[in-house]
């Protein structure tokens, strides 16, 4: 009896079609392409992408965030003894994006929260040269241009008003 | 005439191809023009009306028997060919020969009657009334397949025989060959 | 009769073996893999491997950073499992250090592995399947890792290589939401595997070509020194979760999948079952995640004692291993990783005795190495 | 109107007195027809398998992707040309076009409905040839196609080819035989080789030939898959093990293996509906020409019925290839000797069975 039903099933093929209505199931299930460029993925609010510097928060001469880059690509030039007194800002500050792994190691170190990560990850340039920062370039305006996204709620939310934000502060 | 220019064209093409099929150095390009050769035979078959024998020369010679020939000279040694000659002594004796054998086939050729030559395609199916026995009114037509079998199994039955015997006499030898241990 | 062939035929049908070199750029290899097979017809009669085309210096790299600036460098080892690399190199130098890691923290490692190890898991599933032929089984492996991919953006900010746990314990809490998205996603996936299992393991196709193929005893996988799934398919139970325990693994109920031919089919079955029970330790994890710190006391500028650790996690692909001797400064005198793909690499030898080339692509699919963690 | 009629009539007039026009206008229209639907069912392909493995398939170029195809061939032709140093030159020019043509040469001797009516009374048919030999010449074209694939792969000069060539070949010989032997069953049952005969065979019947033939119908199926080339049986060009016999081919030439591939595709899934599922006769609907409907209308139907019919096959064939992993090289061998072969002769003995003894 069972050598029959063995025969019937190895001449009628059950256990394909069996796996052809799954991937007839998964034809008719919604797809989980996102078109990228017309249709830009949501991010979190941790994302690590390009890092930008609050230049006139840093102190820049306890240059953690040079020593602690695995790359080598954090370069801070600290100003003069006697002109850091009174005004503790870098003369030079350089971060090589190219070389950057994103690893936010610079991001932990930093005591008074100069450097952070911003939210842009596209970092497709023509001339590498864009992707060396310096005092000029790093800087970024947060409100004017960019907002944070609530990747867990899907609701775009402006940085300021973040309950994220709030959050992570308080911890 | 036109039938005849064709049929001319057609047999020089073959015989080109025979001889390149000696002719060539390498293996591979003998097999081809071998292969060649073979569909342009069932070209001739085509032009005499005969295209049972034309497909299955096409089908049988071209796609079966030729492509184990191929594999079998893709996958040899070809290292030697370029120190073997194909030409030899005995090619003049082989050349006179060929010449009066060619001479004997154009007398032949140019001295007899052929049967005229009907033209191939034929389109009768035509709609009439949709009726079963309409539809299948094609059992009743003369076909080229129908008339060969009906030759086959009635006045060559025998011989017909004797060949599948010959063959099956054939495939028990080429298993005993090839069974490794006897 | 005698089995000797006769004098004309030896000359004239002698076969000869035939030299195939099976990458460094063949898609079936998983990356930079070059192996040279000797074939007689299909059947592969020598396998000589050669690696070292991936080969970044890492373990020497190593020695001129110092433990900190190291750490998001070792994720780059195994690129699929990244956190657990990460595991194991923050886990050596927590030891060395002596530090104490709080056991929330811990939890939360063990969250981030076992994730990670379901990734790892889906994308060996996804190209092993290819490899064999089942072409939309990719897409629905890499479907079901995106959603973890995207978890691990939420929490640590980047998908592939996050650079997860710092020295001494984690960097932060989960997000807001972060503990719901995540059972969502475990409650998802159940089904879909079920699925897969329906569309390969009753497979008469998938069963032919796995059943059978790249045996490797239970004794000669002990020999070959493999781990992982490679060593659980051949029925030896070691895991290093429940051999040697670390972090908090001892808490959680989970069972050891073992497989018994130690073919490629039972190699598969193991790692679909360990899906299975990774899912079950982040939902046992997750319910009972405790309060507490997170950041242990880890010092700013490591300096380490003289002297040697060994620290070994259970990564997707196996036993993942760092050894470190330290001379007393603050960077290793000398590190040496025990990378899992590199040691299962040698038993291919062994199991691709006699098989063809489709099966060596199976085989090799079947102990999935990351040419990453191979090279170094 | 009339001035139409009178122009069909003059351009009718000037048509007759040369056949060969006729021959050639209907060569083209079927060849264009052809390279429109090989064009889209690369794109079907695409698109449907991406949603078999939930994505969307490419659909950038143009509304839907539908330009797509015109991308791929421009690529194709910009492509640069290269011709391996270790290859044998002319072989390797010439292997594309050994297997270019068989697919669309045996396009010639289907019939794709019953023949249009002009008002003046005369037929056109809807086939270049409809010979007597329809299928017997279709099986020797198609056994042709296996030279492109043996010579590409020789000719290469690189070891993967030729082990693509060597699978291809030892396949495609194994396949022949059950698909021929499937086909014969429905030769058989319809006592004639003519395709359009087997079509009018069913109508008359009342039941398409996969019934009585079913089994034959399977082999046919799990046979042509093998003999296009196709997951699960795809070993020439199983792309993680081999890459297959035109590894060493780039831009038009690889485009020629592409387009005779997918023309193969089509060719067989064309093949499948005239054999065994009643052709271009509509179902359910015995004889529309019995219920006083004019013969165009019926024919159109019937060009619309014969491209459904064909595009479900294929498209189950699409289907096969979303799910299915790849046989191994022996096992398949195996299967297509030692299973395909003996089950088609027993389907041969049956359905002559039936032939006598049922249907008398």
């Amino acid at each position: 009896m069972e050598a029959i039903s063995k025969f019937i099933r190895m001449i009628t093929f059950p256990e394909l079609f069996k796996g052809m209505a799954v991937t007839a199931k998964y034809f008719f299930q919604r797809k989980v392409t996102e078109q990228y460029p017309d249709q830009k993925t949501i991010l979190p609010y941790r994302t690590k992408g390009k890092l930008h510097v609050d230049i006139d928060k840093c102190i820049s001469l306890c240059r953690f965030c040079e020593k602690v880059c695995p790359e080598g690509c954090i370069k801070v030039f600290p100003p003069p003894k006697e002109l850091a007194k009174t005004d503790k800002r870098p003369v030079e500050f350089y971060i090589n994006q190219e070389h950057c792994l994103h690893c936010g190691m610079c991001v932990d170190s930093c005591s008074t929260g100069a450097i952070h990560h911003s939210d842009e990850y596209e970092l497709v340039v023509i001339d590498f040269k864009e992707l060396l920062g310096d005092k000029e370039t790093l800087p970024y305006d947060m409100i004017k241009k960019h907002y944070r996204w609530n990747y867990l709620e899907n609701v775009p939310v402006k940085i300021k008003d973040s309950p994220l934000k709030e959050e992570e502060k308080s911890q | 005439m036109m039938m005849t220019v064709l049929l001319i064209i057609v047999g020089a093409l073959i015989a080109l191809f025979a001889i390149g099929v000696v002719s060539f150095k390498h293996p591979v390009a003998s097999a081809v023009s071998l292969l060649v050769g073979f569909l342009l035979v069932g070209v001739f078959y085509l032009l005499y009306g005969a295209e049972f024998v034309a497909a299955v020369q096409v089908m049988v010679y071209a796609g079966g028997i030729m492509v184990l020939y191929l594999m079998g000279v893709l996958f040899t040694d070809n290292e030697w060919i370029h120190v073997t000659r194909q030409t030899h002594l005995q090619a003049w004796i082989g050349l006179v020969l060929i010449l009066a054998f060619f001479a004997f086939f154009g007398h032949k050729l140019f001295h007899s009657e052929y049967p005229a030559i009907e033209n191939v395609a034929s389109q009768t199916v035509v709609q009439k009334e949709n009726k079963a026995e309409e539809k299948l009114g094609y059992l009743k037509r003369e076909t080229n397949p129908r008339s060969v079998s009906v030759k086959l199994f009635s006045d060559y039955l025998i011989p017909f025989e004797a060949a599948s015997v010959l063959l099956t006499v054939a495939v028990v030898g080429g298993i005993f060959l090839a069974k490794k241990e006897v | 009769m005698n089995a000797e062939k006769p004098s004309y035929m030896r000359e004239v049908l002698e076969t000869r073996e035939m030299e195939l070199n099976m990458g460094p750029q063949h898609p079936a290899t998983h990356g930079v893999y070059r192996a040279i097979l000797t074939l007689d017809g299909e059947r592969i009669m020598k396998l000589n491997s050669v690696v070292g085309y991936l080969h970044r210096g890492i373990e020497k790299w190593a020695e001129y950073r110092t433990y900190q600036q190291g750490v998001p460098i070792y994720d780059r080892l195994d690129y699929l499992g990244a956190v657990l690399n990460n595991h194991g190199i923050v886990g050596a130098v927590e030891k060395l250090l002596q530090l104490e890691v709080p056991r929330k923290a811990e939890y939360q490692r063990v969250i981030c592995d076992e994730l990670q190890r379901l990734a790892s898991h889906l994308m060996w599933f996804a190209t092993h399947a290819l490899d064999i032929g089942a072409m939309s089984v990719l897409f629905y492996g890499v479907r079901e890792r995106e959603p973890i991919m995207d978890l691990f953006e939420a929490h640590f900010g980047q998908r592939l290589l996050p650079n997860a746990y710092p020295i001494g314990g984690c960097r932060l809490d989960f997000p807001k939401g972060w503990t719901e998205a995540c059972r969502k996603f475990l409650k998802a996936l159940k089904p879909r595997i079920d699925d897969y299992e329906t569309l390969l393991t009753g497979n008469r196709m998938w069963r032919q070509r796995t059943i059978g193929v790249g045996v490797i005893s239970k004794e000669d996988a002990i020999a070959y020194g493999l781990s992982g799934p490679t060593l659980r398919g051949s029925g030896v139970c070691f895991d290093v979760r429940r051999s040697i325990p670390y972090s908090a693994y001892p808490e959680f109920d989970f069972e050891i999948p073992l497989g018994t031919n130690g073919d490629v089919f039972d190699r598969y079955l193991c790692r679909m079952k360990e899906m299975r029970q990774s899912i079950r330790i982040i939902e046992q994890a997750l319910d009972g995640m405790p309060e507490g710190d997170l950041k242990g006391k880890a010092p700013k500028i490591m300096r380490a004692p003289m002297g040697e650790v060994y620290f070994t996690v259970e990564a997707a692909k196996g036993q993942l291993g760092y050894y470190i001797v330290s001379d007393g400064t603050d960077k290793p005198y000398r590190l040496h990783i025990k990378s899992p793909s590199f040691i299962n690499l040698q038993g291919l030898n062994r199991m691709s005795e006699g098989a063809l080339i489709a099966d060596m692509v199976a085989i090799i699919g079947s102990i999935d190495i990351v040419l990453g963690e191979v090279d170094r | 109107m009339d001035t139409l009629l009178n122009l069909w009539s003059t351009i009718e007039s000037w048509m007759l007195a040369f056949p060969v026009v006729i021959y050639l206008v209907k060569i083209g229209i079927l060849l264009g027809c052809v390279f429109a639907v090989v064009a889209y069912i690369t794109l079907a392909e695409r698109r449907l398998l991406g949603f078999y493995q939930s994505r969307l398939g490419p659909n950038r170029v143009g509304p839907l992707g539908l330009i797509q195809p015109v991308a791929d061939g421009l690529k194709c032709f910009l492509k640069e040309d290269i011709v391996p140093l270790n290859s044998n030159p002319l072989l390797f020019r010439l292997a594309p076009v050994f297997a270019f043509f068989p697919p669309f040469a045996g396009f010639a001797v289907f019939t794709f409905a019953l023949p249009w009516v002009m008002p003046n009374g005369r037929t056109y048919h809807y086939s270049v040839a409809d010979v007597d030999l329809g299928v017997l010449f279709i099986m020797a074209i198609s056994s042709l196609g296996i030279f492109g694939l043996i010579l590409a792969g020789w000719s290469s000069g690189s070891k993967y080819p030729l082990f693509g060539s060597l699978r291809s070949a030892s396949q495609m010989l194994a396949y022949e035989v059950p698909l021929t032997l499937s086909v014969i069953s429905v030769v058989m049952m319809a006592g004639s080789f003519r395709l359009s005969d087997i079509v009018a065979a069913q109508q008359a019947y009342k039941f398409y030939f996969f019934i009585p033939c079913i089994i034959g119908f399977v082999v046919y199926f799990i046979s042509s898959v093998a003999e296009m080339n196709r997951t699960p049986f795809d070993l020439p060009e199983g792309e993680s093990e081999i890459i297959g016999f035109h590894t060493e081919y780039s831009g038009m030439r690889f485009a020629f293996f592409f387009v005779a591939e997918y023309a193969n595709v089509v060719f067989i899934s064309m093949l499948a509906p005239a054999l065994f599922l009643g052709g271009y006769d509509i179902p359910f609907v015995n004889d529309l020409a019995l219920y006083g409907a004019h013969p165009n209308i019926v024919s159109i139907l019937g060009v619309c019925s014969y491209a459904a019919k064909s595009t479900i096959f294929a498209l189950f064939v699409i289907w096969v290839r979303a799910t299915f992993p790849r046989y191994r090289y022996d096992q398949l061998l195996k299967i297509g000797w030692l299973v395909l072969l003996p089950i088609a002769l027993a389907n041969l003995f049956v359905v002559a069975g039936i032939k006598l003894f049922l249907l008398k």
